[in-house]
């Protein structure tokens, strides 16, 4: 793939930059998005993620045209494309789209379907030449490495490659911004995979404005520069994938970008504003928590909102009682430390039980159960294995830890 | 993706179809293949016998020459206008779209003869046509015949063959694929012509087939509209020159199997029924076309139902009032007319399913012949396959005693009809996915548990459809009914037929009424509740 | 058309019952069941219907009919006695087309003289193979408010003057009409016959599948007149009687009142030829007759029958009937010079 | 799951072992598997590993009796199900199998389902009552955990839902074998995952002899006792996932069980006999090969194979020139040696180059560019975090490495 030739056709002229402001969007009343204001800065590659039903769709959908947004503006480069009195048709607003299923036209060759974008009136103004329209395709299809298969029908094409004419489809009118939603979710886990770098490079090379949706941690990370994480509707957080994993704003987030374990502790050391640099501007109060994973240093959030809650699989919840030789537990500050699997580390001894081993040859996940009954997640790289009932002691190895009051 | 299609060509070529041996995997359909083509059979074999083919020529050309004008007029206008109202009723925001849905099947039900009076009478002075054109300051027409005529009434009560199938056809059509058109800088004008059209060309396609046949093998209606087409030579001469007759009946037969066969190839590879719309589909904003597409709709169930009604109403409400006539006499023709045309509905479907599984999961020269061969049923006039019947049956030493008995009447109308259970039979068989069979399979010895338990539930919305309209069909069918019914039987078209005949409208309105509403009655309660062309 | 099937049983044919006499009279010697006979009619079942359960209540015959269309109804019994699988013992035709082409045929068996005794022999086969039991003579039916009676034609010839142009509906595809033509060509000969036609043809005329339907036309005004039988009329304003139509009857020896006759048959092959002949003299008894011309408004043809009431009298020996066998070609023949003519569908 | 109480009725009486004994399944006259040899002990679960169009799928159906082998045969606990003389209907082989998509009759309900393998006649020689259908049943249910939704459509199920009851309706009627195809290649990453392990539970629970199909490592190692790896209608190698991970027999199975980097070294130290303990029986000789990644342990195999390439995607392969230091490069004996992507530690440095980086969270896998242009992939759990550009120092840090002869 990135040995393609670099194909000047295919880059789009201008990489829009797209402005969402209080976008709310509602099917018969029930909102599916709930007031999201978001910009994608030109030629970026952002994230759409969230659990299934939590709107993303909708919202992508909402920039395309092809859902009316009940309230809030939408704004593709330069130009107000939806909002009070302001309605652009989606063929109007030079945006390409690719679908779950690439949507291929059944009935046209690989080659008609990435024409058939072309040949639409009035694009950027002009007509195309018919040759130019040829040169169009042939480049396209290059970009995505399809080239010799031009004249096959989609059916007789396996699944990844149909994707990629999707993508050559949506990409040879020179769009301003490129949507795509769930474009690898149809496509099998190896497939996906390789898929996903192959558009990767694509898009970089391109440098086309790109949103797009996904409901997979890694495929949001590895793809995306931005990540808006959405949640019943909402934005919970925009960052970089790095902000994401290492510094959540809320424990959902926490738990759906990556495995989570909540361990309780308490609060020891007082807090001191060591923490600031490193966390840039306003950064959270830092300190020490006494945990059954031993002295975590943590930094504390505020109270988080009550009402999202772990999402489901993800965490599960660690409720470890303070090490019983310490009287003041109660009075102590009880806080909730968020603890990676891959910074638990694991030791000879007899504090926890090994309860369950999933082998992944490059790491290791254990599933532990702990003195008080409670489980915890360890993730190693380590070649040592252990097995179903071993006994291990576990001990936090690792940075500064995000903490919420308990 | 390639996964699902390897497991779907593992099972095609899979231990499922071996089990059957391939001698009955032949047999079955070359056998129903060759019933069928009895009648044709017979047809040719008399023409030659009778060897006036080439002197009847100049007699025949000029009918067959307006025979083809109106067939392919009313097909176009019929797929026309049923493409655009199953588009209307399935894609836009059309107010009322359930109940036009219903509504606009309804014509179908009506004996083409019966529209065609009804469209005379309507037109004559104090006829409801004639009294709405005079409002709006149009005076009627003074004669209602020729080409015009004929093109109007025989479109005004075919074009559901092709609502049907299509409004079926859009339940399957994935949204996402109008959607992306769009993206791609389409109106939605243009989406519609250049993604969805050729989406529906299969359904288009099968649904225009039928409409041409009906028209070429009709009698009824041209003969009143007095539009001279091959049907109307097989009749004129069937008696003073059998000769020509049978060539005109040969050449009508030969033109639609030539179209069947056309059809056949044009129509491509069949659109796996794939239930594919992801999410439901934004319903298009008709905004100020609603208006015109409202009144478009209401033009054609006024042309194609309100005008007939309403004509037929004025003549029995004549009859009644002067208690000349009453339902009494109608009462055993009707519960006949119901009891045969369920039967032959449900016996069509069990003898054409055999042939829509072989075209459908093992496409063969055997099985697209026997495909062709139900089809070509359709397209002898029906007087013609009527008598081609009786002498099959009556030189057939295990048949005839069976002559004139219900089961060769039946047997008349399924090979008469069993076309139109086809195309839906064959989605369908499309509908019951490889996979299912197999679990069912490794899950259920006994064959026949899983025949009623997996693969009969899985077609039934198919199977209802295509077996609704062979009962409609079956409904109002004419000369087969007279000639082959059982001494003292009649039904409802035949009752239409004798007053008409002689000229007792009062008889005939009432007659016409009743056999509209029991039409609609029984597609109501076994086909539209049943079959998922209504819903979606 | 010489059919290919009458050679198979041309034989048996020959050798057709020819029911004799005594049996006749006293239905005693048949076959099996003597208590039943079967029927196939093209005529109408609410027009001949009630006169059958008469017979049964008069006889204690049961009677089964299968009603249809005369040709149709022909065509399948000669298909059915090609098979030697006859199912009817009486044929009734609308037209005496129907019966010539069975008796070309040879599918009819020869009826007892004294059933054939019954009627004048202008109205019945001369070989003896049908009898007409009833009648309906051509007329000129006319728009009352359209037409004068002062501009109606006094013959069926006039009809090709140019001031009928356009204002005539004709039915060229119906029985009665080609039966009509077959008549004309018998009294006046082909040329004149043709010459007319092709005059009516120039008046360019309306075509119409059948009678009911010109009679319908006419009263809607669709045309001025038409050349139909005469009781179509009657029925049509007894559904509606504010329509505007009347009959005119041209004069007993003009083409134009050609007498069509119904007529009945006995099926060869048939194995209870008595009781066919028993139903028979029945329709020609006077109960039968005054049924007739009571109900259907039509003319006995029994002798000594009373025409109708509103009806002008019939002279028989005026009055033109259709005979095929003495007509080259018969029926086709007239069927071509229709078509020939330019009268179409 | 794991807290659902056993349910002996769903336990299957025998847990049968499956033997396959040089079975061909081919498609006019095309083979799709070729000479198959494989015992699947009673009660373990064996993966069916390997690349799309590979024959996966054709070997479980010939053991379904879904294909029928042209050559070979199959044994069923002691019963011969298909062979030479003898073919066995799979309704009769008392096998369960579930799709790739569930395959649920969408007419039935929930329960309908899972009820109708057991109104089967003659299953286990006897019929079953009524209400001892209803037991099963409910037992089924309970055991996927899906015990209140047994009057619910299918169609009313989430995907994962959907395999769950598919797995149910399988389980019901005890079969002696148990049949997967691709069970969760239809369901979405991160449902996939929870799926997976929610059924590993369940099948261990049961204790039924389970063959399922996938072409995902991951899966095929988390829950395969033993992993069956077939390439191109063949066997390669069969063990458990730790055996192909860190001892894979070519180099092949070592590039698609995981990623890996072929480095060539120079075999240095003369080759000790050593490894025998560690590796059993007859161990390939081991020493020491000098590369770029410096000096790395390694056993050496018999050369491989040469008409298995390597696979596709899975291995970017490195061509490290010997150090150019050493003069008697060309003498000494040229090797490939399988680096593992977590066995490679980055270090201050600008001996490398890095070209690519995917952030996963838990790790990070960059593409390193060497001095000699050769690419290597490494993963890294370290929080500190290198960017496209950087500049980076790179040493082995692992046990004994496979080579080959290059
Ligand atoms: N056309 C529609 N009519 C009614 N409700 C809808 C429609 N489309 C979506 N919804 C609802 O809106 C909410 C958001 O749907 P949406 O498809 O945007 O979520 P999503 O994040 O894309 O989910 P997924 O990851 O499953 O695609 C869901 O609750 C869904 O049920
Ligand atoms: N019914 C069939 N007819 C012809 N060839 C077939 C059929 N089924 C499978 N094949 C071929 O046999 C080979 C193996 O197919 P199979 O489905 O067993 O592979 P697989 O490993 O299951 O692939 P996937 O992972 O894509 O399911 C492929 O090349 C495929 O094209
Ligand atoms: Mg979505
Ligand atoms: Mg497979």
């Amino acid at each position: 793939m990135a040995s393609t030739p670099h194909t000047p056709q295919v880059a789009t002229r201008h990489a829009a930059e797209v402005a969402l402001d209080g976008v709310t969007v509602s099917y018969d009343g029930v909102e599916a998005v709930s007031d999201v204001s978001l910009v994608v800065p030109g030629g970026s590659i952002t994230a759409l993620l969230g659990p299934s039903g939590c709107g993303k769709t909708s919202l992508l959908r909402a920039i395309a045209g092809l859902e009316r947004p009940t309230a809030g503006t939408v704004t593709v480069g330069d130009r107000p494309v939806s909002g009070p009195g302001t309605w652009v048709h989606p063929e109007r607003r030079h945006v390409g789209m690719v679908f779950q299923d690439g949507a291929l036209f059944p009935h046209l060759t690989v080659a008609q379907n990435v024409d058939f974008g072309l040949r639409a009136a009035g694009r950027h103004g002009r007509r195309l030449g018919r040759s130019e329209r040829t040169d169009r395709v042939r480049d396209a299809l290059e970009l995505v490495d399809l080239a010799g298969l031009g004249d096959r029908l989609p059916d007789t094409l396996s699944g990844g490659q149909q994707q990629r004419v999707a993508l050559a489809r949506s990409l040879a009118p020179q769009p301003a911004v490129l949507l795509l939603d769930e474009p690898f979710s149809a496509l099998d886990a190896t497939l996906r995979v390789q898929v996903r770098a192959e558009v990767a490079d694509i898009l970089r090379e391109v440098e086309v404005t790109t949103v797009f949706v996904t409901h997979d941690q890694d495929e949001a990370f590895v793809l995306g520069d931005r990540v808006a994480v959405l949640h019943e509707g909402r934005i919970e957080q925009v960052g970089t994938p790095d902000d994401l994993y290492r510094r959540p704003a809320t424990p959902w987030v926490a738990g759906f970008v990556g495995e989570a374990n909540f361990v309780q502790g308490l609060l020891g050391a007082a807090l001191a504003d060591d923490g600031g640099t490193e966390h840039g501007g306003d950064a959270p109060p830092t300190g020490h928590a006494a945990t059954l994973l031993g002295s975590v240093p943590v930094s504390l959030h505020e109270r988080s909102d009550a009402e999202t809650p772990m999402p489901p699989e993800e965490a599960p919840h660690t409720e470890i009682a303070a090490p019983a030789e310490n009287p003041t537990a109660d009075e102590a500050a009880a806080i909730s430390v968020l603890v990676r699997p891959e910074h638990v580390s694991l030791h000879p001894g007899r504090c926890a039980l090994v309860t369950n081993v999933e082998y992944y040859g490059h790491d290791v996940r254990y599933e532990l159960e702990l003195k008080d009954g409670s489980t915890l997640a360890a993730r190693t790289t380590s070649s040592h294995l252990y097995a179903r009932g071993d006994r291990v002691c576990v001990r936090y190895e690792g940075e500064m830890a995000e903490a919420w009051p308990a | 993706m390639p996964t699902v299609t390897t497991t779907g060509a593992a099972a095609m070529s899979g231990v499922w179809d071996r089990r059957i041996s391939p001698v009955a995997r032949h047999l079955v359909p070359i056998a129903i293949a060759v019933v069928f083509s009895g009648p044709a059979a017979f047809v040719l074999w008399r023409t030659f016998r009778l060897g006036a083919l080439s002197e009847s020529l100049d007699e025949i050309i000029d009918p067959l020459w307006r025979t083809i004008q109106l067939a392919v007029l009313v097909s176009a206008t019929a797929a026309v206008i049923g493409t655009g109202l199953a588009w209307l009723t399935t894609r836009t925001d059309l107010p009322g779209r359930r109940f036009w849905r219903v509504v606009l099947i309804l014509p179908l039900v009506l004996p083409s003869f019966v529209g065609a009076a009804a469209f005379i009478a309507g037109l004559a002075p104090g006829g409801i046509i004639h009294d709405a054109l005079e409002s709006i300051g149009i005076d009627a027409p003074r004669r209602f015949r020729g080409l015009g005529a004929a093109w109007l009434v025989l479109t005004a009560f075919t074009y559901p063959y092709v609502l049907l199938p299509v409004t079926a056809r859009f339940a399957n059509l994935p949204a996402n694929l109008d959607e992306s058109a769009r993206m791609l800088g389409l109106s939605s004008t243009a989406t519609f012509l250049r993604v969805t059209l050729p989406q529906l060309r299969p359904a288009i396609l099968g649904g225009s087939l039928l409409v041409f046949l009906y028209t070429v093998s009709d009698f009824g209606a041209v003969q009143l509209l007095g539009y001279d087409t091959l049907t109307r030579v097989v009749y004129a001469t069937r008696q003073t020159n059998r000769a020509l007759s049978f060539a005109a009946a040969s050449v009508v037969l030969i033109l639609a199997l030539a179209v069947v066969a056309l059809e056949r190839s044009q129509r491509g590879a069949a659109q796996p029924d794939r239930r594919a719309t992801v999410r439901p589909m934004r319903p298009i904003r008709l905004g100020w076309r609603a208006m015109p597409a409202l009144l478009a709709c209401t033009v054609v169930a006024g042309i194609g139902l309100v005008v007939p009604v309403a004509s037929l109403g004025t003549w029995a409400q004549r009859g009644l009032a002067e208690g000349r006539i009453g339902f009494g006499e109608l009462i055993d023709p009707t519960i006949s007319t119901a009891s045969v045309s369920v039967i032959a509905a449900v016996v069509a479907v069990g003898v054409v399913l055999p042939v829509a599984i072989a075209t459908t999961r093992r496409p063969s020269p055997s099985s697209q012949a026997a495909a062709v061969a139900v089809i070509g049923g359709f397209a002898i006039p029906g007087l013609v396959l009527a008598l081609a019947l009786a002498v099959l049956t009556l030189n057939t030493p295990a048949l005839s005693r069976w002559y004139q008995t219900l089961p060769v009447l039946i047997g008349a109308y399924v090979i008469h009809f069993g076309s139109q259970a086809l195309a839906s039979s064959e989605s369908a068989v499309r509908a019951v996915p490889a996979n299912l069979r197999e679990s069912g399979r490794l899950l259920e010895p006994r064959r026949g548990r899983r025949w009623f338990h997996v693969d009969l539930p899985l077609m039934r919305p198919g199977l209802v459809a295509g077996g609704g309209l062979v009962m409609l069909a079956t409904l109002k069918e004419l000369p087969a009914t007279l000639l082959l019914s059982p001494i003292g039987f009649s039904t409802l078209a035949t009752e239409i037929w004798a007053s008409y005949e002689e000229g007792f409208y009062a008889a005939t309105g009432l007659a016409s009424l009743v056999l509209i509403m029991l039409s609609a009655l029984l597609t109501w309660a076994l086909v539209l509740r049943r079959s998922d062309v209504i819903r979606s | 058309g010489s059919d290919d099937t009458s050679e198979d049983t041309s034989n048996d044919a020959n050798a057709g019952t020819t029911v004799d006499a005594g049996s006749a009279a006293s239905g005693s010697d048949a076959g099996p069941d003597v208590d039943s006979v079967t029927i196939y009619s093209g005529r109408n079942e609410d027009l001949i219907q009630p006169i059958l359960d008469q017979f049964t209540e008069a006889t204690g015959i049961d009677v089964n009919v299968k009603y249809g269309d005369s040709a149709d109804l022909a065509l399948l019994i000669d298909e059915e006695s090609a098979a030697d699988n006859v199912q009817a013992d009486v044929f009734l035709s609308q037209s005496p087309g129907s019966l010539g082409f069975l008796e070309q045929n040879e599918r009819l068996a020869t009826l007892p003289d004294e059933t054939l005794a019954l009627v004048d022999e202008s109205v019945r086969d001369d070989e003896g193979k049908w009898i007409g039991f009833s009648g309906r003579q051509r007329v000129l039916v006319y728009n009352t408010e359209l037409v004068d009676e002062s501009e109606l034609p006094t013959s069926v010839f006039d009809l090709t003057d140019p001031e009928w142009s356009g204002r005539i509906g004709v039915a060229p595809s119906n029985g009665s009409f080609q039966d009509f033509v077959t008549a004309m060509r018998a009294t006046e000969g082909d040329e004149v016959t043709m010459e007319w036609l092709e005059g009516l043809a120039a008046n360019d005329p309306v075509s119409y599948p059948k009678n009911s339907a010109i009679v319908a036309a006419v009263g809607r005004g669709e045309v001025d007149v038409g050349l139909v039988n005469h009781y179509y009329n009657y029925r049509a304003l007894e559904e509606d009687p504010t329509q505007p139509s009347a009959n005119h009857h041209f004069p007993n020896d003009d083409p134009g009142a050609v007498l069509i006759v119904t007529g009945a048959a006995i099926l060869d092959g048939t194995d209870r030829p008595s009781v066919a002949a028993q139903l028979i003299e029945f329709l020609l008894s006077p109960e039968g007759q005054q049924y007739f011309a009571a109900e259907t408004f039509e003319y006995p043809l029994a002798i000594g029958e009373p025409p109708p009431a509103n009806l002008p009298p019939l002279d028989f020996a005026a009055v033109g009937v259709v005979a095929f066998e003495d007509l080259a070609g018969g029926l086709e023949q007239t069927r071509q010079m229709i078509a020939d003519a330019g009268l179409q569908g």
